[in-house]
């Protein structure tokens, strides 16, 4: 936990320095540097613990997800947000998750986020496009609605009903594969299953609806 | 750290270093493939100057792109602009790493895998990085730019997202005859059933169809038509960048062939040899060379479909992906749903 | 591995997607904030799963993702017919359905 | 055919369905009239089967009290199963019919009478549209089925669900012409004629219920014929309070002081209705009822000695009402109301009998006179109005003779059938005067007397108006004069011999002098109970004189009427009297106001009170549910302030929701 702790820090401190000098990765990337070589100092036993690792990628997860955020320029938030993904697929590997980490990867990265850089390019917004941003008030509000959520949710997890640090160490054989996952959707859930392909279709549907240029 | 681990990081390590090797000299010498035969087909000689049959004409490639000036040029986003070309190239090469390329085989008294990665789910992770080829391409036609490319870049992550859906769903027939998202149980299976190419012929030539699309080649090289847009999403590269795309569309060739070997053409399988009693080791090494015959077979399909099929226009591209191949592919799934019905695959 | 790590993770990412959704005012943009925040749910979802070792948080997950594409779809095809009326992506310009 | 008796209610129920349902449209007018004559002529001819066979019944021994009258009793099936009182009093209503000599007089009067109306009908009618024809005799039907069930009826819910079937035929049927106005004078349309006719006998239906629960509570049953064997249990305060309320309802049926005025208003319905149901069956509902309770009324000398006074009171005041009306059917209401009052009288006394049998004759002649009045007003084409007829002798030969006829019996001339009745009645009241010897029913037979001098007097002018004299009627009317068709025609015969024999049925002893015996009245007297009341209590001489005297008294009248209406030219006074009459004769013409009466004390405070309702209801209640949509709509315009269209704003908002309830939440 120190470990996450210590990447909160070291968002804010980025979070920070953004906000001083927008438009500029360098900083980022060596922020990001910095705290690389500080987690390796920190604690040589962990390089091969899985907690390393996942904080490792926890840590790009937030830059990620902080960039998509602030960076101005669509296309490259898309980027960010691609590297989110797969960060996030990578913690599904961890939680044992293997199929949903590849879904992850098809859907997310392969269809969706494809899709995102294709409305981009289609539409071509130049760069003062995307720098606007909300309204003053609104923007601060947002913040300290932000903070207070995550404070909120950090209390809510710390103290969870019994045993807040929970480990139930490996699974069992199986758990999470391909095999598995079918299994539950094509008994248990089939009606959720449909349901899922019908929504699918009628989005589909209204995207062509809603992007053609003239119905006749 | 405890020796197993260890063992395996070795073991991958080696692997990933020959395999890098291998890949690279294969894209290297697919130029010089590419060249010949289509100097053949259009019955002239080819490069034929450095080395004996031109056999060092890659490494000079190779070298005049090191050195040649990268232009970079000011109206490009730059971050992305150099992004791109990796995240083009990258993906050609992990696929790669879960095609098994032979059986396992003993040596030094551990039994190794002739593949990378012998993960299930791996179909999944091939569908996976394929897709991440769109990036490269759309980036590369976005971060530079110019309508040239802007347009490259649209009609490939267009093109890219139709065909990427044939091949799934080309590819869906293969899972459900074999059960598994394991590609070696793909291929243990065909070593039962026989290749599934016999009786998946539809699914067969739409996988072919949708790589050709995938690879961006002939005759769907529409992102890069130089006849329409310059040179497609590549115009403002130049140096060791261009040679990225280049190298990666080679890589993708090969990645694509390999897989189409896996899935339809029984990987590594030789008919027969079982009955020859060879040993192991020398079993295996035939194996390897089979699958790079295949491989090579399908590599040479490509160069000639170039050189004959004239391209696609943009609506044709589409409503071939749409409305022709999307619809073979499901009745496709019905047949293959109903062989594996009657328990005959 | 401790879940309760998983479970800050998603909280914190999700989080960030409230506050860029907020804060942001370029539609695609607000869209893959969206993303986000779908993301972190999938995230707690699979935590919770592996906690106490039921498929039924990854099959949750599953329906997440199909909710997020069709989500996607449509928000795109929108945010397209949106530019080709106004020449904007921006959802502060596209403030006419108000009394 | 005792077996057939559920039939004879249902044969016209029957028929009243098949012309109700499919008669507008798929029956042809024949076949409509056929239908309907043919299902009264059928229970008819039951009843008739069914009373012949009742004779050789050998009577209930269970009977106590009355002596021992055959009774025949069906029980169809199970009405109401409500299971028994902690007593362990059976309260399971069951729908059945009984039959005994009170019923069987009654089922053969309405069946036969009403039979030959139907025929009457069918000429009567013949002007109405297809539609109207099946209304009018599905209506007709519907109205037989419910009589003979009031009247067969062997429990009080049944016989009520009678009582108030007969109401609702008569509000259809009284409202038949529903598009017509019917008073000019005082706007008053058919439909409003018959929504106060049904009004008035609600009114009274209230107290037949009342009745009924009392009786229910009192006697654990509703079975009649139970409750009458207990009667004499009951103690005299229930049978009071019991017999009371049932006489209120009987009051509405019957058109009894206070409620009678709903009656002379029904002529507004068609003139064989007037007949049928205003005249010979249904107004005698009441009467029926109370001689079917008579041994209840027996225990109650209270409840007696009320009947018999209203009964006298509404007589009296009706047959003064009835000497100055000029419209040809109000007479004739008016005198069936004051008949109807004479067999009320005679219950009152205790002659059950000769309520009955007054009961029936008068069901001869009253129907026979509104048939009659029919005829004239078809003959006229709608004219009621007695200065525009007169000297119809010669044009319309028949009805003139028949109705003749039952001038002479209803004034009580011998040997016709109402002298009899007439004459039982009275007796009765002078004997029980001369038992009890109380002055008040000396006055209540004086007042009969008087009564029978007046309707002498109002039934012979009425007769001289119409036919004798010069024609008064305008040009035009009187050539296309006709007598009535012999479908109309023939009834009225066979009612003529009826009216001019019936009186025989029961010729009082003395008079018969023990060779001709009182048929009816000894075939009555085991049900009636009439063992405490002889007619024969006072000397045979008094009777004698008692009869001589209400038959001068009758004479009396006649003469009166001939000497103001009998000269002809019509002395210009009387006409001038009726055109613009002027004291006591206006009173009388305009009935005493009583309708103005009840208009000013009950009416008008009553729409005061539904004016001020409706307004309380506009302004209040409207009001508060208006300030609720107003107030509604205020803070709706004041929250679309808020949606400013901002999306941003929106998931603002819904983000801060979030938050302040995962606080509450996880507090």
């Amino acid at each position: 936990m120190e470990l996450l702790l210590g990447l909160i820090g070291v968002v804010a401190v980025f979070a920070l320095v953004r906000s001083f000098l927008p438009a500029r990765t360098l900083p980022a990337g060596a922020a990001l540097g910095a705290v690389a070589v500080a987690l390796l100092a920190y604690d040589y036993r962990e390089l091969v613990g899985l907690e390393f690792w996942s904080g490792l990628i926890g840590f790009v997860a937030i830059m990620s997800a902080l960039m998509v955020v602030i960076h101005p320029n669509p296309m490259v938030s898309v980027l960010f947000l691609i590297l989110n993904l797969f960060c996030i697929a990578l913690f599904f590997l961890i939680l044992d998750a293997q199929f949903l980490a590849v879904i992850q990867v098809i859907i997310y990265a392969g269809a969706i986020m494809v899709l995102f850089v294709f409305v981009v390019m289609l539409l071509n917004l130049k760069t003062e496009e995307g720098l606007r941003l909300g309204g003053g008030p609104q923007r601060s509000g947002a913040i300290v609605l932000g903070a207070a959520f995550a404070a909120l949710m950090f209390y809510a997890i710390r103290n969870r009903g019994e045993a807040p640090y929970f480990d139930p160490g490996p699974s069992g054989p199986g758990f999470g594969t391909a095999r598995d996952l079918g299994g539950l959707l094509f008994t248990r859930y089939q009606f959720a299953f449909e349901a899922a392909s019908i929504l699918l279709i009628a989005a589909m549907i209204g995207a062509v609806v809603l992007a053609k240029r003239k119905l006749r | 750290m405890d020796p197993a681990i260890v063992r395996v990081l070795v073991e991958s390590a080696v692997k990933i270093a020959l395999f890098f090797f291998v890949m690279l000299t294969a894209v290297a010498y697919m130029t010089w493939v590419e060249r010949r035969v289509s100097a053949w087909i259009q019955d002239r000689r080819g490069p034929n100057r450095v080395g004996p049959l031109g056999l060092l004409q890659p490494l000079a490639d190779g070298i005049k792109f090191l050195f040649k000036e990268e232009v970079t040029p000011p109206h490009v986003y730059l971050p992305v602009y150099l992004l791109a070309p990796m995240l083009i190239f990258v993906p050609a090469l992990v696929t790669f790493s879960v095609v098994p390329i032979g059986p396992s085989l003993g040596l030094l008294g551990h039994r190794i895998a002739l593949q990378i990665a012998d993960v299930d789910n791996g179909v999944l992770i091939v569908l996976a990085f394929s897709s991440m080829g769109v990036y490269g391409v759309a980036l590369a036609g976005w971060s530079s730019n110019n309508k040239y490319s802007l347009m490259g870049g649209l009609r490939s992550s267009a093109q890219l997202i139709s065909y990427e859906l044939a091949m799934g769903i080309a590819i869906v027939g293969v899972l459900m005859a074999t059960g598994s998202l394991r590609l070696s149980d793909v291929v243990a299976h065909q070593i039962e059933h026989g290749w599934n190419a016999l009786y998946q012929l539809p699914g067969f030539v739409i996988f072919l169809t949708a790589a050709f699309a995938e690879t961006n080649r002939m005759p769907f090289d529409l992102p890069e038509a130089e006849t329409e847009l310059v040179a497609g999403y590549h115009t403002e590269y130049s140096g060791m960048r261009f040679s990225m795309f280049y190298m990666a569309e080679y890589a993708n060739m090969i990645t694509a062939s390999a897989l189409a070997v896996t899935l339809y053409l029984g990987g590594y399988h030789v008919p027969g040899l079982a009955r020859l009693g060879l040993p192991e080791t020398a079993a295996a090494l035939v194996q390897v060379l089979a699958f790079c015959v295949k491989v090579a077979f399908f590599l040479f399909v490509y160069v000639w479909v170039r050189w004959t099929v004239p391209r696609f226009r943009y609506d044709q591209l589409m409503n071939l992906g749409w409305k022709g191949l999307l619809p073979i592919g499901l009745a496709h799934i019905l047949w293959v749903s109903f062989l594996v019905l009657k328990g005959w695959v | 591995m401790r879940v309760e790590f998983f479970l800050l993770m998603g909280a914190l990412l999700f989080t960030i997607g409230c506050v860029g959704v907020l804060v942001r005012r370029n539609a695609i943009v607000i869209l893959m904030c969206i993303e986000l925040m779908l993301n972190a749910v999938n995230l707690t979802f699979a935590a919770f799963a592996h906690e106490n070792q039921s498929m039924a948080g990854q099959v949750f997950v599953f329906f997440v993702m199909t909710v997020a594409a069709a989500e996607a779809a449509v928000g795109l095809a929108i945010v397209i017919a949106l530019f080709r009326r106004r020449r904007t992506t921006d959802v502060e310009d596209a403030s006419l359905m108000r009394w | 055919m005792l077996r057939l008796l559920w039939l004879i209610p249902l044969l016209p129920f029957a028929g009243f369905l098949l012309n109700g349902l499919l008669g507008a449209r798929y029956l042809s007018r024949r076949a409509v009239a056929l239908v309907a004559c043919a299902a009264v002529l059928a229970s008819f001819a039951i009843s008739v089967g069914a009373v012949l066979e009742l004779h050789n019944l050998a009577p209930a021994p269970a009977e106590t009290g009355a002596g021992a009258p055959v009774r025949f009793t069906q029980t169809l099936f199970e009405w109401m199963p409500m299971g028994t009182t902690a007593e362990g009093a059976d309260l399971t209503v069951r729908w059945g019919y009984a039959l005994d000599p009170l019923s069987a007089v009654m089922i053969l009067a309405v069946t036969g009478i009403g039979f030959l109306i139907h025929v009457y009908s069918i000429g009567y009618m013949e002007h109405e549209t297809q539609a109207g024809l099946a209304r009018f005799f599905s209506y007709l039907n519907l109205f037989m089925g419910m009589m003979l069930t009031l009247v067969l009826g062997a429990s009080l819910p049944v016989v009520f669900v009678g009582w108030e079937g007969v109401g609702l035929c008569s509000y259809l049927l009284i409202g038949f012409w529903y598009d017509r106005m019917y008073d000019e004078k005082t706007k008053m349309s058919c439909a409003d004629a018959g929504r106060k006719a049904f009004l008035a006998n609600r009114i009274g239906d209230i107290g037949f219920i009342l009745g009924m629960l009392l009786l229910v509570t009192a006697a654990g049953t509703l079975d009649i014929q139970a409750i009458l064997a207990r009667a004499g249990t009951l103690g005299t305060s229930v049978c009071t309070a019991a017999a009371l309320l049932l006489f209120f309802g009987a009051c509405g049926k019957s058109a009894q002081i206070p409620l009678y005025v709903w009656l002379p208003d029904a002529m507004a319905g068609p003139t064989p209705v007037s007949a049928l149901i205003h005249a010979a069956t249904m107004v005698t509902a009441g009467v029926y009822v109370t001689c079917r309770m008579a041994p209840l009324y027996v225990q109650a000398p209270v409840a007696m000695l009320t009947v018999a006074v209203v009964g006298a009171l509404t007589a009296l005041f009706a047959a003064i009402i009835g000497t100055a009306q000029d419209d040809i059917k109000k007479v004739l209401a008016y005198s069936t109301v004051s008949q109807l009052g004479y067999m009320m009288l005679a219950a009152g006394v205790g002659a059950f009998s000769a309520s009955i049998f007054h009961l029936m004759t008068h069901a001869f002649f009253k129907a026979l006179l509104f048939l009659g009045a029919g005829s004239v007003i078809h003959a006229l084409s709608g004219e009621q109005n007695i200065w525009r007829m007169g000297g119809l002798r010669r044009h319309l030969p028949l009805t003139h003779a028949t109705f003749a006829v039952a001038v002479l019996a209803i004034t009580g001339i011998p040997p016709f059938a109402g002298f009899f009745s007439k004459d039982a009645i009275l007796a009765g009241v002078l004997a029980l005067a001369g038992e009890t010897g109380s002055p008040a029913l000396l006055a209540l037979w004086a007042s009969g007397l008087l009564t029978a001098g007046l309707t002498a007097f109002y039934m012979t002018r009425l007769y001289l108006l119409v036919f004798a004299g010069a024609p008064r009627m305008p040009e035009g009317a009187s050539h296309h004069l006709h007598e009535s068709p012999p479908v109309m025609t023939r009834p009225l015969v066979v009612l003529a011999a009826g009216a001019a024999v019936a009186g025989f049925a029961g010729v009082p002893g003395f008079l018969g002098g023990g060779r001709i015996p009182d048929y009816l009245r000894d075939y009555l007297a085991p049900v009636l109970a009439l063992q405490h009341i002889d007619s024969t209590g006072i000397g045979t001489p008094s009777e004698w004189s008692a009869m001589t005297i209400a038959l001068l008294v009758s004479l009396a009248g006649i003469a009166a009427a001939w000497a103001v209406y009998g000269r002809r030219p019509l002395p210009a006074a009387a006409a001038a009297a009726a055109a613009e009459p002027r004291g006591f004769v206006r009173v009388v013409k305009e009935k005493f106001f009583v309708d103005e009466t009840i208009d000013a004390l009950v009416l008008a405070p009553y729409r005061w009170l539904c004016r001020a309702s409706a307004a309380f209801d506009e302004k209040v209640v409207d009001g508060l549910v208006n300030a609720v949509a107003a107030a509604t709509d205020l803070a709706s315009q004041l929250l679309r302030l808020v949606q400013a269209g901002y999306v941003a704003g929106y998931a603002f908002a819904f983000f801060l929701g979030t938050i302040v309830v995962l606080f509450f939440v996880l507090r």
